[in-house]
C-alpha cells in the first residue's frame, strides 16, 4: 500500500486529507454541532441574514432521537414512517444492483448509502412538480416519488423493459413523469440547465420550482458558477444543492474547496441565501428544502443548500475506496447513519421499534429481491439485454435525415 | 414584398416568431436594449418587452445552458452568440447537452434552440472576430447546422430554426449582413438593394433545413459553397465566363446530398469553398461524400479552396481569405485537367 | 432614441440600469464613503478579516487632495508626479489613437479613460518582474512600466514596426519583457491561466508573483469561477483583479452581479482575501495592491481586488455610449477623475500647480504625437502596413509542418 | 526492454521525463495519491512528490488553464482529462488559448503542454465514456494531436509529445490499454504479451511526431487507420486473406502525407477507418487528401468505416462499433470495384 509522500518540495500548496490508508482515522476534531445551529430566518429574509448560516450548520436531530431547535418541521408519523421506507428502500436496491453488476449483469452502478437522507428529505419538501436536475445519487428521489423501481432497474440492465432503450449507461434516468431530469454524464452541467428551467417558469407565471444538484466535487465545474451568476441576476425560482459528501471519487473535499471555506459560503458573495445542513438528519434536510422552497416560489430567489453528509461506498463499481481512504473511515464519521438516525427518532416518540424496524428491512429486501427478477427477467449485459440495436438510429432528430436513414441501411446490410 | 438587408431580415424573423409564439425568447450579451452589437435584435426588446428580449451576463456557457432548461421546459428560446469564436465556453452544453438531450432521454426531454452568431472574416476582425467554425459542430450528432447567404434564405431558415424540435446553430455570415461581397475588397461595396435575394416577404415563410440553393446553373463545373463564398463564387464565375453549377448549401446538417450529386455526377468537375482553416473543415467531408458518390462521373480531382491553416491574422485579412484569385485557380485546375 | 420598455410582464426578473439615455442621471444615492474605510489588516491575516473589505470602499484620497486613513501610502513627490505622467501619457496616447481609428489608420481602438490610475497605480505597487494577464485596458501599466510607446502604437497599426507582424488586432499587446502576458481576445480565458503562472512560481520557489485582470462583465465566465476556486485551493501566489467600470459594451453592471452583491464579495466564499478600493484614487490602488502583493509573495495565497471605477468613454471605436446610457452620466459620475485628484493631490502636498500641470498635459500631448508620427511612418491600414503577408505562415508551430509549408507554397502561386 | 502494457508504458514515459526535468509536472483529476482511475499515474506522486504529480479541481477548463499559465512560466505540464468525453468544458482553453498563444504573441509566450486523455469504445462506456473526439482538434491550427495503438509507440510518442514545443493533444485508446483488440468482443481478450509492440526499451527514445507506421504490407488495398481500428484491421486482413499496407497514422496533425500517397499511388484502393462519428470525423479529412493526392491511381472510391451519426450507445456497443463486419464489407466492396 503507496504510504503518503513526505510532502511538497516546494512552496506550492497542494491539500491533502487528513487521512489515508494506514492511518486510524480520527474525526475528533469535527465538532458535531448540537446546540449551534442557528436560527430559521423568515423565507424571504435578505440573503446577508444566512450568510452565517453557510458556515454553521443545520441540525435537528439529536443522535438521542430527540428533534430540537427552530428547524424542527411537523411531520406526521406517517409521514415519518414513510420516508423511513423510502431511505430503506433506496438502500436495499442499491445494495441488490452494486450485487448484480459484480456477477456481471449490468456494466456498471452506483450506490448512494450513507446519503439517502438528503434525496428522501429533499422530495419530501418538494411538489411533484417542481423539477430535480439530479446527479447519479438521487435514486431516492425517484423512489420517494413512486417512480417504478422495476423500470429503475430495467434501464441499469438496458434492457427490453429499459424506457431509454439501453441508450444510457446504468443510473442516468430520466423521468420527466416524476419531474426527475434526464441525468448527464458530464458533471455539473444541469446545474445552470435547472436556473434556465426555473427562469422559464418565471416567464410563464408558473408556481413550479427547479431543484439542481451537484456533488462538492463537480461544484469546481464552470456551469456551477453560471448557475449561481444567472440565478442571482434573474431571481430565478430555484434550489442549487451541493451534496458534500466529503470525496469525489478519490479526491477529498478539500481539492474541490480549498481548505478555508464551506461550499455553502460559495452562494454568499452571489447575493444568494445560503443554507448549510447535516445531510444525514432527514428532518434538517426536510427543513431546510421547505424554507429554500418557499423562498423561491415566493419570489425570493435561489436558495444554495450544502448537505454535508458521507458516501460510505465507494464511488461507483468501478473503484475501490480502500485504495485511498481508510477503510473504517465510513463507520467513525461522526454523523452518523441517516436510517438508524431516524428510525431511533420514531423510536423515540415511540411510534416505532426494532422489531418493526427488522421486518421492514426484510421486506424491503424481499421486495427488491422480487422486483429485480421480474427486471431482469427483461434481459441482462451478462445474457442479452433484449433491446433492439435498431433503436441506436432514434431520437438522435425528431426526424432521422437522410445521412441517419443511410447508415441504418448499411447496418442492416452488415447485420445480414 | 420589402427590401430588407440581411440584418434586417434576421430581425424581421425575430419579430414574427416573436409575435406569434410567446414561447419564443430572444437574449444574449448586449442584444436587450442597445439591440446587439450587429443590431439584429434593435427594437425587440422594446416591442416585446424586458422579459422578452433580455440581456445576459458575459457567460456563453451560461446562456446556452439556460436556453437547455428553458427547451425542457417549454419554451423556444433564441440565444445570439456575440461572435462565433466566442462560443467555444458553451461547446460543452451545445455539443455534451443541447445535442444530446433528446437521445440520452429517448425524448423524454429535448432541445429546441436556435443559437445565433456571426461568422467569417472579411471585417479586419481578427483572430477572435473572424473564425468560421462550422466543421466543429457538423461532427456533432443531434445538432443541426444552417448559415445563410442573404436576406431571403436568412428569415425563411431562422424561422425554420425556430419551428424546429431540435437545437439548430444558425451561422450568419458578418461579411453579408450589409451586402453581397464579391471577395475584392477594394472594390466598391455593394448593398442587397436591387438583389433579387433581398426581397424579403413580410409575414410567416420557411426555408426548409437540409436543402440546397442553386444560384447559378451551368455544365462545366460544380461549385459547393456557403456563406460569403457564394457571393465570391458567384463574382468569379461570372468574370471568367465558366457555366456554374454554383450550389449555395444554406444547411450543413443535414445536407442535400442529391442536389450535390446531381449537380457533380452532370459536370463531372467540383471545387468546394469555405473561408475555415482547410485540414478538417467541412470541405473535407463534401469532398468525400463527393468522391464517394460521384467517383466514375469525376474527370478531375475534387479541390478544395479554404483559409489556411493558420488563425485568422489581422494585418494579413486578405492574404488569408480565400477570395477571387484563390478560387480562379481551382477553378482553372479543376477545369484543364483531364 | 428608444425609451426604456414598460417594464417585465411576469414574474421574470431582470435588471436595468437606473438611467438609460433621455433619464437625468442622479447618483446622489451612491454615497462616497469618506470615513468608513476599512481598516487595513495585516497582510497575512486570516481572509475572514477581510469580508468585511468586500462590502466596502478603501479610500486616501479626499476630494480637497488631503489623503488619510490607515492606507495611506509613503510615495514621495517625484512618485507621485512620475504616476500623475503615466496616467497623463495613457490618456493622451488614447486620445490620440481613438482619433487615428477614426482616419481609418487602424481597424479598430480602445480607450481607458477614466481607469488609468488602476493600471498605473497598480503597477507602481508590483515589481516589473511580477507577470500580469491584462486585458484591453491595462495599456497604463505598460506605459508606466517602460514600454516603447511606439512599438505599442505600431501594434495598433499592425505595421512594420508591429512586434506581432500584424498578426493580432490593436491593442492585445504582448510584452513579455514587460511582465506583460499577450492579451486574448477572449475574455476571462487568462485569469486561470494567470493562477497557473502563479503556481509555476510557487512550484519553482520563486518569488514572482501573477496579477490577473478581468472587467465586471467577464467574470461571469467559467475561467473567473477556475481562478477563484484553483488559486484558493493550491494558494496560488496572485492578484485578481476585476475592473468595475459599470459597463460591459452596453450591459450595466447588475447583468453580471445580479443586484445584491460586489464583485468583491465573490472572492469570500472561496476563503479568498477581498478588498474592494477606489479605482479612480490612485493612492487606494496603490495601497491595496502592496497588500496583496506583500500577501501572495508571503504565501498568504491570493486576493481578489475589485477596482470601483467609471469606463467614461464609449466600449471601442465600434459603439456609441449615448445609445445606450445618459450623454452626461460620465460627468455626474460622484467618484470624479484620476487624474483630477492626484493632481489637486499634489497640488495640495504643495509639489505641483496649475501651471505645471498644462505644461505637463502639452507636454504628453507633443510627445504622443511625435510618436505617433514616427509609428505610422511605419505603415497602415489606411495606406499600406507594409506587414509581410508571408508571416501569417509563421508562429502557427515552433516548426511549419509540411501541410502548412504546402499552403505557402500555395499562396506564392496565387499571388503571383 | 521490458514487456508493458499501454498503462505501464505511459507511466514509464511519465516518470522518465519527471526524473529528467523537474519542469515536467503531471495533474489532473484523481491522479495524485490514487493513480488516475486507469493507473496511468500511479506511484508517481510516491516517487515524484505531492509538488509533481497531484489531483485538481473537477474542472477540466480549469486545468487546462492553469497548464497554460505554467507553460508560459516555463514549465511542461502534462495534465490528464479523465474522459475525452469530458474534455469539452476546456474547449475553449484548448482552441482559444493554448494553441493560439504562440502566434497571437508572435512567438513572444508559448505553450508546451501534452493533454493526456482515453478515447474509444468498446468498454460499454455509453454515450459519456466511449466518444472519439479527434476531428475536433484536427480543426486547430496550432496543436498537434497524436494517438498511438500500442505500448511501444504510446512511450515514444508521449515523450517526443512532452519535449515538443507546441501543445499536444495525446489520445489513449481505453480499448487498448491491457491488449490489442481485434474488435470481436467475443473472442477472449489478448494481453500485449507476445505482441512485438509490447516490448518497450527502458529509459529514453522518442518516436517522431508526424510519422505514420506501416503495421503490414501489401499490394491489394491501403488501409488507413490509428487507435482501436488498427487492431481490427489487422484481424479482418488477416482473416481475409488481403494483401494490405496497414498504415497506423500515430500522428493526425501534423499527418504523414508522404506514406499515405506512396501506399495508395501503389496499391490504388483506400479503406480509411475510425471510430468517431462519420460526418466531418477525421476520415473525411483523409478521404480528401487522398483523392486530391491519389486520384489518377485510384481504381475504386475511397471508403470510410466509421461509427454512425449517433451519439455512441450503451446497450448498442456492438452494433455501434465499427467491428469486423463493417470492415469486410468496405474492403470487399473498394477490392470488387473496378
Ligand atoms: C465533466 C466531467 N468530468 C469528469 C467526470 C468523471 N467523474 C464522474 S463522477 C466524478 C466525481 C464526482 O464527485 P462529486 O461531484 O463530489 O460527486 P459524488 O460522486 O461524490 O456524488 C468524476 C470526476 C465526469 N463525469 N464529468
Ligand atoms: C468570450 C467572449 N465573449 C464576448 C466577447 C465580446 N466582448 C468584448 S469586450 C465585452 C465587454 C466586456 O466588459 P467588461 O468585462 O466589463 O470589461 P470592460 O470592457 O468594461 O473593460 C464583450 C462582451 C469576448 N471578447 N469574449
Ligand atoms: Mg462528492
Ligand atoms: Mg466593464
Amino acid at each position: 500500500m503507496a504510504r503518503k509522500p513526505s510532502n511538497n518540495r516546494s512552496r506550492l500548496h497542494v491539500p491533502e486529507p487528513p487521512f489515508r490508508p494506514g492511518d486510524t482515522p480520527d474525526y475528533s476534531h469535527i465538532s458535531v454541532p448540537a446546540d449551534h445551529t442557528p436560527v430559521r430566518p423568515d423565507p424571504l429574509c435578505d440573503p446577508h441574514e444566512t450568510s452565517e448560516h453557510a458556515l454553521k450548520l443545520i441540525r435537528v436531530l439529536r443522535f438521542s432521537g430527540e428533534a430540537v431547535g427552530d428547524w424542527k418541521p411537523d411531520l406526521s408519523a406517517e409521514q415519518l414512517r414513510n420516508a423511513l421506507k423510502s431511505l430503506m428502500m433506496t438502500r436495499a436496491m442499491d445494495e441488490r444492483m452494486f450485487n448484480m453488476q459484480r456477477q456481471g449483469k449490468m456494466s456498471f452502478y452506483m450506490k448512494s448509502t450513507g446519503e439517502e437522507a438528503v434525496s428522501v428529505g429533499h422530495a419530501m419538501a418538494l411538489n411533484n412538480s417542481d423539477m430535480i436536475f439530479p446527479t447519479y445519487r438521487q435514486q431516492g428521489i425517484l423512489i420517494h416519488r413512486g417512480a417504478s423501481i422495476k423500470e429503475m432497474m430495467c434501464q441499469c440492465l438496458s434492457n427490453a423493459g429499459d424506457p431509454l432503450d439501453g441508450k444510457s449507461i446504468p443510473v442516468l434516468y430520466s423521468f420527466k413523469k416524476h419531474g426527475f431530469f434526464s441525468i448527464s454524464g458530464n458533471l455539473g452541467t444541469q446545474l445552470i440547465q435547472g436556473v434556465g428551467w426555473g427562469m422559464a417558469s418565471a416567464y410563464k407565471n408558473s408556481d413550479e420550482i427547479a431543484s439542481v444538484f451537484t456533488g462538492e466535487g463537480a461544484t469546481a465545474e464552470g456551469d456551477f458558477h453560471y448557475a449561481l451568476n444567472f440565478a442571482s441576476t434573474y431571481r430565478a425560482p430555484c434550489i442549487i444543492n451541493v451534496v458534500n459528501n466529503q470525496w469525489a471519487i478519490s479526491s477529498f473535499q478539500g481539492i474541490a474547496a480549498g481548505e478555508g471555506e464551506t461550499f455553502a459560503a460559495r452562494g454568499t458573495g452571489y447575493g444568494l441565501a445560503t443554507l448549510r445542513v447535516d445531510g444525514n438528519d432527514l428532518l434538517a434536510v426536510y427543513a431546510a428544502t421547505k424554507w429554500a422552497a418557499e423562498r423561491a416560489r415566493n419570489g425570493g430567489g435561489a436558495t444554495l443548500i450544502e448537505h454535508f453528509t458521507y458516501r460510505k461506498a465507494g464511488h461507483s463499481t468501478s473503484d475501490d475506496p480502500t485504495k485511498y481512504r481508510p477503510e473504517n473511515e465510513p463507520e467513525v464519521w461522526p454523523f452518523g447513519d441517516p436510517i438508524e438516525r431516524l428510525k431511533i427518532h420514531l423510536i423515540h416518540l415511540k411510534e416505532w421499534d426494532e422489531a418493526r424496524h427488522e421486518a421492514l428491512a426484510e421486506e424491503c429486501k424481499t421486495r427488491i429481491r422480487e422486483i429485480y427478477k421480474d427486471a431482469e427477467s427483461m434481459g441482462n449485459l451478462a445474457g442479452d439485454t433484449q433491446v433492439n440495436d435498431y433503436t441506436m438510429f432514434e431520437q438522435v432528430y425528431e426526424h432521422a435525415p437522410d445521412h441517419i436513414d443511410a447508415q441504418r441501411k448499411m447496418f442492416e446490410a452488415e447485420s445480414d | 414584398m420589402a427590401q430588407l438587408n440581411m440584418i434586417e431580415a434576421i430581425r424581421d424573423a425575430l419579430d414574427v416568431k416573436m409575435s406569434q409564439d410567446s414561447d419564443v425568447l430572444v437574449f444574449g450579451e448586449d442584444v436587450g436594449y442597445f439591440g446587439g452589437v450587429f443590431r439584429c435584435t434593435a427594437g425587440l426588446q422594446e416591442k416585446h418587452g424586458l422579459h422578452r428580449c433580455f440581456d445576459t451576463p458575459i457567460s456563453e456557457g451560461g446562456i446556452i445552458g439556460i436556453a437547455v432548461g428553458m427547451a425542457a421546459n417549454g419554451l423556444r428560446p433564441v440565444p445570439e452568440i456575440q461572435f462565433a469564436d466566442y462560443i467555444y465556453p458553451a461547446y460543452d452544453q451545445i455539443a455534451s447537452e443541447a445535442a444530446r438531450l433528446r437521445y440520452r432521454s429517448n425524448g423524454d426531454f429535448t432541445a429546441p434552440i436556435t443559437i445565433r452568431t456571426p461568422v467569417g472574416g472579411g471585417i479586419y476582425g481578427g483572430t477572435t472576430h473572424s473564425q468560421s467554425p462550422e466543421a466543429l459542430f457538423t461532427h456533432i450528432a443531434g445538432l443541426k447546422t444552417v448559415i445563410p447567404s442573404n436576406p431571403y434564405d436568412a428569415k425563411g431558415l431562422l424561422i425554420a430554426a425556430i419551428e424546429d424540435n431540435d437545437p439548430v446553430l444558425f451561422l450568419e455570415p458578418k461579411r453579408l449582413y450589409n451586402g453581397p461581397f464579391s471577395g475584392d475588397p477594394h472594390a466598391p461595396a455593394k448593398n442587397w438593394t436591387g438583389n433579387e435575394l433581398g426581397e424579403v416577404p413580410e409575414g410567416h415563410y420557411t426555408v426548409e433545413l437540409g436543402e440546397a440553393r442553386m444560384i447559378s446553373e451551368g455544365d462545366d463545373v460544380t461549385i459547393l459553397a456557403y456563406g460569403t463564398m457564394v457571393w465570391v463564387a458567384k463574382a468569379v464565375t461570372e468574370e471568367m465566363g465558366v457555366n456554374a453549377d454554383i450550389l449555395d448549401l444554406r444547411s450543413l446538417l443535414p445536407y442535400d446530398l442529391e442536389s450535390i450529386t446531381n449537380s457533380v455526377n452532370k459536370t463531372g468537375r467540383c471545387v468546394i469553398l469555405h473561408e475555415a482553416t482547410r485540414t478538417s473543415g467541412f470541405g473535407a467531408e463534401l469532398s468525400a461524400l463527393v468522391q464517394e458518390h460521384c467517383f466514375y462521373a469525376l474527370e478531375a480531382p475534387v479541390q478544395r479552396v479554404t483559409g489556411w491553416d493558420t488563425p485568422y491574422p489581422h494585418a494579413q485579412e486578405w492574404a488569408y481569405f480565400p477570395g477571387p484569385k484563390r478560387v480562379r485557380l481551382a477553378i482553372s485546375s479543376v477545369m484543364e485537367t483531364a
